[in-house]
């Protein structure tokens, strides 16, 4: 264990912008990234649902 | 009139948002050609920020420049500047809605990503803010002249080329000052002229483009 | 009552003289055919009568002012549909017809545009792309602009090209209905359809 | 409509319930192995001499670096099987593959900047590798726009894929050029290579982070393969009758 | 087969002279970009020297992916690439002829114009030599690499700009090779090395380019 | 004697299916129109059996022998004539005919490239640029490879349109000849235009 508290710990040796910043910032990608598809994949279903309806209604093929 | 340009700007806009790759190469474009330079010679941290304004500001005309022959030529192949032609609207507006665009689409995602490159040159401090400042005001002079270099050259068979050829002479004093501002900061000069002779370049374009710019479109339609 | 007055035009494009001396009248009602064989020079005398092309000689007056340097009034009064269609392929129809419309008569209401897309038969691809649709439908959306005009002369050129004969039954209907209406049209098309007018003109460029 | 012969499509029809069981667990596995690599880099992993703490940033850093190659050759390969055999799940990995790589690619850019501002002084510089890794991120571009650019998805597969491997020919060419440029001139720049020795412990961590990256990755991929499927097959009557369609 | 190709290439010439002013455009895009760079920065000849081989070959490069999207747009417009891609004629063949005149037409006589820069930018003797054999070896590769990217942006809608983009990356160890070239003879060295390397470059490309530009192709027009 | 066999051919476009399950065969001899409005899909059937646009699904087979993936033979004997012209504005009528004469056939001989031009009746202009010349004129040069060609398959689309009343006789004509040397043709178009073949066929796509 390298470090006697927290405070020391955040403020890894004076370098806390760059290295919190690394990690902070590939976590916040990786976020936005799941967060997309999420967004994407409901997406795509509410179009499919809205097709399946049209053609219910007889409507086929059309956007 | 301004509702006018309003519809112009609008339907460009929604026109670029349709295809999104546009305006994103135009940016690529911008940082893969200022990437060349290093590569193609020394990378020596001293030696680049020596080039950095010039490197800098050429890549972004160039960036701005590729983009000119795309104003018009859509609309002139598929009959919508006929239409606009003899249209009861304004023309010059019309224009100037389209160089809006073209501005907004083509030169100020560049501004923007500007002072990640003036990084990768080693510029900092000072310099990198008055390079993003001259290409604020330099580049919409770039789109206004450039409009008329485009709508000159529509229908004739030089394409592309030929507009670069006609816009590039007239580019060279915006290119100047807009350097040359860079390179005054770098060496703890005064920018202050430079900022001014770029605003008046502009002020100059804005009166005279859209006026040049309709009558070449005229022109080309005859 | 409006009236397009034509005196001794003459049009040379390239080294060839395509016509001169030509000289016509039309008014409120009237339809005129412009009869010709390929390359005899009909589209040039219809991009003339637009105001785009500035004929060698002679001069096209709209209520008795010059048409040829510029009239406000005339392109507010005219609609002129070349043989290309103006469409962008990005934009959707109603996108289409939107920007259209608002450069032809300064506004675009969205019942009014959606009636004319029914018009022509295209609701159901009302918010496509253009870019994907086949050439005769291209072409009737850029006729749907004649549901959208105001304007009282029509300059048509090949209007009935690519278009299956359903279309071509409605556009003469929307041309007769014009034609009642009190406008005029003047027209080209090497195919034969009937379209009732009070008054049928017909103008032959021949070599 | 249900008379088109989806037959043909069967692969996608199969993958996606498939992709869709392992997902979950692919997410689990990928964020312990993330927790266990944090754990090493920051707590277990000594403070280097020479850098000080900066150096935890390789534990990000380096595995960014690492997919981003392997996403470029995995996205080049199943583009190139889409475009010789004509299976649509191929063509649709290899898209779905590229966003994440110019993803890990503008990482593994952005946290190296981050590191060589404390050690080098500077956000960037000239060198071989991070020049390399530059152009790779113009060559994800690249086939990002080109797909973008073109309206039918079957278009875009074939003409992506025909860029994706010219692309992977180049990038030999081009790693060792931008090397041999960059000996050539030397000096200018610090060399990556003389980032200190490994200890155990570093490397462990790092092969942790990286081994969590790839199943991220994979987990990733497979969640976007499935919307595109949804995207591109959403007249096939088995995407009609899916659950998340019908509820 | 070679008839074939004769007649392409006849006729892709042909085409070129009765618009000379493509031909003329790209060089002078290419004297306008390497002249704008004294202009931009510091006009100091050490300094000029120092980054001449780059910015004559970086200027080379773009004067010749400026002309790029014209090798087939014209055919694909106006519908004689459907006639060539569905002709008894081997396609490959048809590609090698426009990719040859395009070489032709863009880059050799900016090969022949380069001495004449070189010298504005104090380059002399064997680097100058080298200049032009390094822009002799390296710009067909820049034509083949370039073809691929031109075909496989028809009918997209990214235009001239994307194909700027997908071709850079593509062409950047030539240019490395290339201005390396002329940098290690500035500096005395031998360059054997790098003209075996563009040669190498040269001959991979050859292989590839027609066959990829083919399947490009076809799939622009289905 | 050759032949085209048609199986089962589906096409798809973006989203929509526009025909399923075609099947029909053409021997020498025989004229096939495609009928249909627009945008049913008529223009997409001759791009699939020229070889640009692979189906859905089905085959298409000349002699026996499989088409989509490439057929040599039949390169060489079909002809396809979209609505696009293929000509380059810049270069004169000749030298257009003479590439895409050498594009189709292998030869190129100024004679036979005259002839065709009288054919069209444009020999006046045969050596201008193209691009001054009218739609009609231009269709018409496009058509003169029909004058040139060995082929033994036509497939037209809107070979009609924008011609003018002696140049589609002057087709018919030709077409007619074609036919009864034993040639097949395969055409779309919304006019109506008499052709006399020993066997027409009518092949409609509806939606
Ligand atoms: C923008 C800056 C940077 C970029 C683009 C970058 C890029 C890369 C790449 C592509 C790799 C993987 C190479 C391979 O495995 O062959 C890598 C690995 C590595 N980088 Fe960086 N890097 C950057 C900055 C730095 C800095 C500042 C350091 C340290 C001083 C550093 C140290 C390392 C180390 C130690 C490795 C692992 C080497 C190995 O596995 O052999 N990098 N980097
Ligand atoms: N490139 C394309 N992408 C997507 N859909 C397309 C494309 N081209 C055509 N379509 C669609 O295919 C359908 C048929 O088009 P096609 O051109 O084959 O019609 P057509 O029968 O020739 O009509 P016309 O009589 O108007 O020429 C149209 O509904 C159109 O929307
Ligand atoms: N841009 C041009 N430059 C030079 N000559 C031209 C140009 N456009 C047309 N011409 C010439 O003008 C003549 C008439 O062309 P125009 O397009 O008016 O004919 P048209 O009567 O509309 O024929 P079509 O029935 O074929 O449409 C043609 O002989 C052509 O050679
Ligand atoms: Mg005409
Ligand atoms: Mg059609």
């Amino acid at each position: 264990m390298q470090w006697n508290s927290w405070s020391e710990f955040l403020a890894m040796g004076g370098y806390a912008g760059y290295v919190w910043g690394s990690f902070g910032l590939t976590l916040l990608v990786i976020i936005c990234e799941v967060f997309a598809l999420r967004l994407r994949r409901r997406k795509a279903i509410a179009r499919v649902k809205q097709l399946q309806s049209w053609s219910d209604q007889g409507l086929e093929y059309q956007e | 009139m301004i509702a006018f340009l309003i519809e112009v700007v609008r339907r460009d806009l929604l026109l670029a948002v349709r295809r999104p790759a546009d305006a994103g190469t135009v940016l690529i474009f911008f940082v893969v050609v200022a990437s060349l330079f290093p590569l193609a010679g020394n990378p020596d941290p001293v030696v680049l920020g020596n080039i950095a304004p010039g490197v800098l500001w050429v890549s972004a005309l160039l960036a701005c420049l590729l983009s000119l022959p795309r104003i018009f030529s859509g609309d002139y192949a598929d009959g919508s500047l006929e239409q606009m032609v003899i249209a009861p609207q304004p023309l010059s507006v019309l224009v100037l809605g389209k160089i809006v665009v073209h501005w907004l689409i083509s030169a100020l995602p560049l501004v923007l990503l500007a002072p990640v490159l003036g990084l990768q040159y080693g510029l900092q401090g000072e310099p990198l803010f008055v390079l993003v400042l001259s290409l604020l005001l330099g580049t919409p002079t770039l789109s206004l002249i450039g409009a008329i270099g485009a709508a000159l050259t529509l229908g004739s068979r030089g394409g592309g080329v030929l507009v670069s050829v006609l816009v590039l002479p007239l580019y060279i004093p915006v290119l100047i000052f807009g350097a040359g501002a860079v390179v005054a900061s770098q060496a703890g000069l005064e920018v202050q002229a430079y900022v001014m002779l770029l605003v008046a370049c502009f002020l100059l374009s804005l009166v005279v483009a859209p006026w040049a710019t309709s009558i070449a479109l005229r022109i080309a339609l005859e | 009552m409006s009236q397009l007055t034509v005196n001794n035009l003459a049009c040379v494009r390239g080294d060839r003289l395509l016509f001169k001396n030509m000289s016509f009248a039309l008014s409120a009602g009237e339809l005129l055919y412009v009869r010709g064989e390929n390359g005899a020079g009909k589209s040039s005398l219809l991009r003339i009568l637009s105001g785009m092309l500035i004929p060698e000689q002679g001069s096209v007056l709209w209520d008795g002012r010059d048409v040829i340097n510029g009239n406000e009034q005339y392109r507010l009064d005219s609609l002129f549909i070349s043989h290309l269609n103006g469409l962008k392929d990005d934009l959707t129809l109603v996108e289409n017809l939107r920007f259209s419309s608002y450069l032809a008569t300064q506004s675009s209401q969205a019942s009014q545009i959606s009636d004319a897309l029914g018009a022509v038969k295209l609701e159901a691809y009302a918010h496509e792309r253009v870019g994907s649709l086949s050439q005769g439908q291209r072409r009737r959306i850029s006729l749907a602009r004649l549901w959208l005009s105001r304007a009282r002369l029509w300059l048509l050129d090949e209007p009935f090209s690519a278009l299956d004969v359903a279309s071509v039954d409605l556009l003469a209907k929307r041309l007769q209905q014009h034609l009642q209406d009190g406008g005029m049209a003047i027209l080209t098309t090497h195919q034969h359809v009937d379209i009732q007018a009070a008054v049928v003109h017909e103008l032959k460029i021949a070599r | 409509m249900s008379a088109i012969n989806w037959f043909k499509y069967a692969a996608p029809q199969t993958f996606y319930p498939l992709a869709g069981r392992l997902i979950p667990w692919l997410y689990v596995i990928a964020t312990l192995l993330a927790l266990a690599g944090i754990y090493i880099s920051f707590v277990i992993a000594p403070t280097d001499f020479q850098q000080g703490e900066a150096y935890r940033i390789i534990f990000v850093h380096v595995p960014a670096a690492w997919m981003s190659m392997v996403i470029y050759l995995a996205m080049a390969f199943w583009a190139a099987i889409g475009l010789v055999f004509n299976t649509r799940l191929s063509s649709m990995m290899a898209q779905a593959l590229a966003p994440t790589g110019a993803l890990f690619t503008l990482l593994a850019l952005v946290t190296g900047s981050l590191w060589g501002r404390p050690t080098w002084g500077t956000w960037w510089v000239w060198d071989a590798r991070l020049t390399s890794e530059l152009i790779l991120l113009f060559l994800y571009i690249g086939f990002i726009a080109l797909r973008a650019s073109i309206d039918s998805p079957q278009r875009a597969d074939r003409a992506t894929a025909v860029l994706a491997i010219v692309g992977a020919v180049n990038v030999p060419i081009i790693y060792f050029s931008v090397r041999w440029w960059n000996t050539l001139h030397q000096g200018a720049s610090i060399n990556m290579s003389s980032a200190p020795k490994m200890a155990v412990t570093m490397l462990t961590g790092m092969l942790i982070m990286a081994l969590a990256s790839w199943v991220y990755s994979i987990a990733v991929t497979f969640v976007r393969v499935r919307c595109i499927i949804l995207e591109r097959e959403r007249h096939a009557g088995w995407v009609r009758q899916l659950e998340e369609v019908k509820s």
